[in-house]
């Protein structure tokens, strides 16, 4: 691979070309920030089937792949986005149904399996969970895991501390590590080799970068490279570990991006109204996501109003004035 | 000074929080009530997300962990991994104070936020542990909001998410978790803490206007109630402060 | 303790406290770069002996603590400064002539191991040094482990995969948490509660700090928080970590610190020829370390002309022009 | 053209450098050979640092790799837990080639630079590891430089710093570590690499002026010399370009 190339690509042809049915996937962002929601959207519309969904709490795009009816099996820390969703909806009605499976795990947990998979390890040690059912109990039969490859055959492992008691330490639980074929993040600036530049908190995006064996960015604003290397402080993801880099403005819409706007209350009230019934949460889908080509075109149905009042006030990096009620 | 039942709810909890805490809080009124002990009893204590934001001036109330008024004058702008390693840490994770909710408890402190019925085929899914897990696993102290129902104070929890005592005195000692455990539990008719030698729940006061023998029947388990007294009415002070100062547009409150 | 307490201290006064005979110290930096010099020869100066110090490749510092005799016992993966000293003269002597005991690990070990201080876990896994004498030989005895409350019994513990075979690995490493009494770090800013903001590169000095009981932070800038906070994401290491702060303006000198000066070749080489004789040493340190009440004074001893001559140009960070050899 | 002999050496390693190579360089020549192939042969080669440094446009040539200099308009600027995960990440992991030295090798590759004599008492300490160690673990594929000397090409090493293929062609993988291995021994009379059946070093070519006789005369271990040949001579470019691109100030040649 020549490291010089240029990866720009379309956001359909990516998502086509990468995601592919029954692929095991890990999307970026937090709750109702900065998911790589065009993507999410791509990946509905394209009715990709059977997707192994690695998440720690990626809220609203992770909700609506499993509305989308992309999703079969999910490893999860939290299913919701705060206080618009205190549970996510399509996921809480897909677990009750059993139509998904899911095997649960902590947020650090999966951070650290995130972690682990970027790092070249097996698994990672924590002291978090010891004596809870997330040890205990498991999502993924014993069974399922043994016929299933691409999946490590214990949950979790408990095990004394071989350094006998180093650090106050008695018993760890190890984590097994995550390479997902495909990991999605959205940031607010990349070039064209894919080096990437995140603004505030970057969540758990680095680690399931770097964990992917395809690294597909979606960003705000595609930059000469000299623009990224004259200030490298400021970079996260080096473009050796990217794939594809996509343009797409307010990619992240509906969910937030720092510096650049807010979440959109309308929306995230619209969704939550719409998913709590199937027919209205199909009717939800048949307004904002079948019928677009483009997420520029999703954009254009929710029109300029809209975005202008989510529009990220330069003091703060969100919409100060925003009704977010 | 009139008040309402979550405004109380939100200062018992603010007034459990020190000058020099590191205050882990999730969405909601546990936000709403670490902003509430740095504006009006701990301006020192120190306001941290699991997303990574430690300090975060909070100019306008977040609606999730992961909102972007969190981001905005930090002390640093990291990710999840900084924020739960800070957690984990042998000398700053002890200074952190977590500020939990759930489905859930039973006796010993122990909460269910993943599901009601069999894991396998749950009658409700909720969210999961998020970050909830964690906290409880590390941090030396932890304050728990609760709703007042019998299906909530459980004898037996359908699933244990987060680790309170565990088993009673000796449980996190022989699952091999660090020390800590839950401090206060705040509900809707009073507070309860813990008994220092059982680990057992009990019930250290009540609201205005409820009485003890209301607390235990809206609860599947019994609790000692000898050291209870009733808790104090909000100052009109702190009234003032988390309504002009918190939560101006009524968000949460 | 209060959060907002100004933690500003005089160097002296910081080393004084908290630098005691027999401490288990480490410092930050690499090489010839960012090393806390100021504070190393405070160090010196206050005689202070039997440290345990632990060090990745902390060069410059780790080499004048031994030759100023403050060192008993080493953990380290490199002893050298790069060109200037492929390997650490004092160091080298003193391994030679058996007067410091030593472990050897790798750079990645030794990182790692700061980690696991960092993060509240007994040991990290790496695949690194499998098969190598850095496992089979151990410099520290078993006897001596065991007498150690301070140290783990066990050099490294070879594991394994309890995950069968997961990420193709059968065998992991475990790497032992360290948790010092005191890291010493020199950053580029600091504010008076002591959030740290380093440029360039950060090396392990974030993972030294946070594994750390006491932190003292030097800088060359000590900012309002005000400053600080308005880029967060520039900030490496939030003020809850730190336990003094002291301002001291060219605190890694003779190494490096990027976009402030570059190392001073003059010092280097003059470092290099004393080092090699104990009497022509001893008359190094009674030039450059002794005589000096503070770092300004040995500053004043060495002249402006020799600081200008390192002074970073602007546009790269470093002294473009300096004469190297 | 006349060329020194460190000039014939670092064109060397540099010919075994690609475009999309990601490499790991050291100090010295190390360096010297990367730069030299980013600006002859490789110019899509990227240029990596243990320190955490990755595609350093490297202006001025470092003296270390902690040089400010390397921290110039990098990709990204990290730390030392980056530098090594990226090693040891298993896709980008594979990329890597690693440019090392050492005071010993053996006929497998394996690399002592940590002490001549007793480990306990050494007779000479050298720095130890640094990075060598996890370089050697984790890359596919690893440049060594050495000089030809009987003390130096040895039977059994003192100490093995970083590994090799160990004890044969199992080796690595019976000590649970990643494939990959050592490529190519450049040394000052000529340059060697590794039968891949046997996995034992194997001579490759001889630098003008030299026979297999005079490289095998100063090795404590015998090796084949069957598949040799005399090695190109540096071309006015390659010279061209190494002088007055890489090291303009001859720094290090």
């Amino acid at each position: 691979m020549k490291t010089d190339e240029n990866k720009v690509m379309r956001l359909k042809e990516a998502v086509e070309k990468y995601v592919t049915n029954g692929c095991h996937l890990s999307i970026g962002g937090f709750t109702l920030n900065r998911n790589p929601m065009a993507a999410v959207h791509e990946i509905i519309r394209q009715r990709k089937k059977n997707l192994h969904v690695y998440a720690h709490s990626n809220g609203q795009g992770v909700d609506e792949l499993i509305g989308g009816g992309c999703v079969s099996h999910l490893e999860i820390a939290y299913g919701g986005t705060g206080k618009f969703m205190p549970t996510c909806i399509r996921f809480r009605k897909a677990v009750e149904a059993q139509t998904l499976m899911v095997e649960d795990y902590s947020n650090f947990q999966m951070t650290l399996r995130f972690m682990a998979g970027a790092m070249g390890v097996p698994f990672l040690p924590t002291r978090s969970s010891l004596g809870t059912d997330i040890i205990n109990k498991w999502g993924f039969s014993e069974n399922f895991r043994k016929e299933n490859p691409r999946i490590p055959d214990e949950k979790l492992v408990v095990m004394d501390n071989p350094f006998d008691g180093w650090c106050d330490t008695e018993k760890v639980v190890l984590v097994p590590a995550i390479n997902p074929d495909v990991t999605i993040i959205h940031v607010q600036t990349a070039d064209v080799r894919g080096n990437c530049r995140m603004e505030g908190l970057t969540f758990a995006d680095v680690e399931q970068a770097k964990a992917s064996r395809v690294l597909i960015v979606t960003c705000e604003d595609l930059v000469d490279e000299e623009y990224l290397k004259t200030d490298p402080d400021r970079n996260q993801i080096p473009f050796i570990h990217a794939t594809a880099v996509v343009k797409v403005p307010f990619g992240a819409y509906p969910t937030a991006c720092f510096r650049y706007y807010d979440y959109d209350p309308v929306y995230m009230n619209a969704y939550v109204r719409a998913a709590h019934d199937d027919k209205e949460f199909e009717q939800f889908l048949n307004d904002m996501v079948y019928p677009h080509q483009t997420h520029a075109d999703l954009l254009d149905h929710v029109g300029r109003h809209r975005l202008e009042s989510i529009r990220a006030d330069r003091s703060c990096g969100y919409a100060k004035d925003l009704d977010r009620k | 000074m009139e008040y309402t039942l979550k405004e109380l709810m939100t200062i018992c909890a603010a007034r459990e929080i020190n000058n020099g805490d590191i205050v882990f809080c999730g969405t909601g009124i546990s936000m709403l009530a670490a902003m509430a002990a740095k504006n009006i009893n701990a301006p020192d204590s120190v306001i941290f997300f699991e997303t990574g934001a430690i300090d975060s001036k909070l100019a306008h109330i977040p609606l999730a962990v992961a909102d972007p008024r969190i981001m905005y004058h930090t002390s640093a702008n990291g990710g999840l991994m900084d924020a739960f390693c800070t957690m984990q840490n042998p000398f700053v994770g002890q200074r952190v104070v977590g500020i939990l909710g759930a489905a859930q408890i039973d006796i010993y402190g122990n909460l269910n936020s993943t599901v009601i019925g069999d894991y396998n085929a749950p009658d409700v899914r909720f969210s999961g542990s998020g970050g909830a897990c964690d906290v409880a696993s590390f941090v030396s102290r932890s304050i728990i909001f609760m709703k007042m129902e019998k299906r909530k104070f459980k004898k037996k929890l359908d699933y244990l998410t987060s680790p309170g005592y565990l088993d009673g005195p000796d449980g996190r000692k022989k699952a091999g978790l660090p020390p800590g455990g839950p401090d206060k539990v705040i509900t809707d008719m009073g507070v309860m803490g813990f008994d220092p030698d059982t680990k057992q729940m009990i019930l250290l006061g009540w609201f205005p206007g409820i009485t003890p023998e209301q607390i235990l029947d809206n609860m599947e388990f019994e609790i000692q109630t000898d050291r209870a007294v009733e808790i104090a009415v909000p100052t009109q002070t702190e009234l003032t402060l988390l309504r002009e100062k918190c939560d101006p547009h009524g968000l949460i409150l």
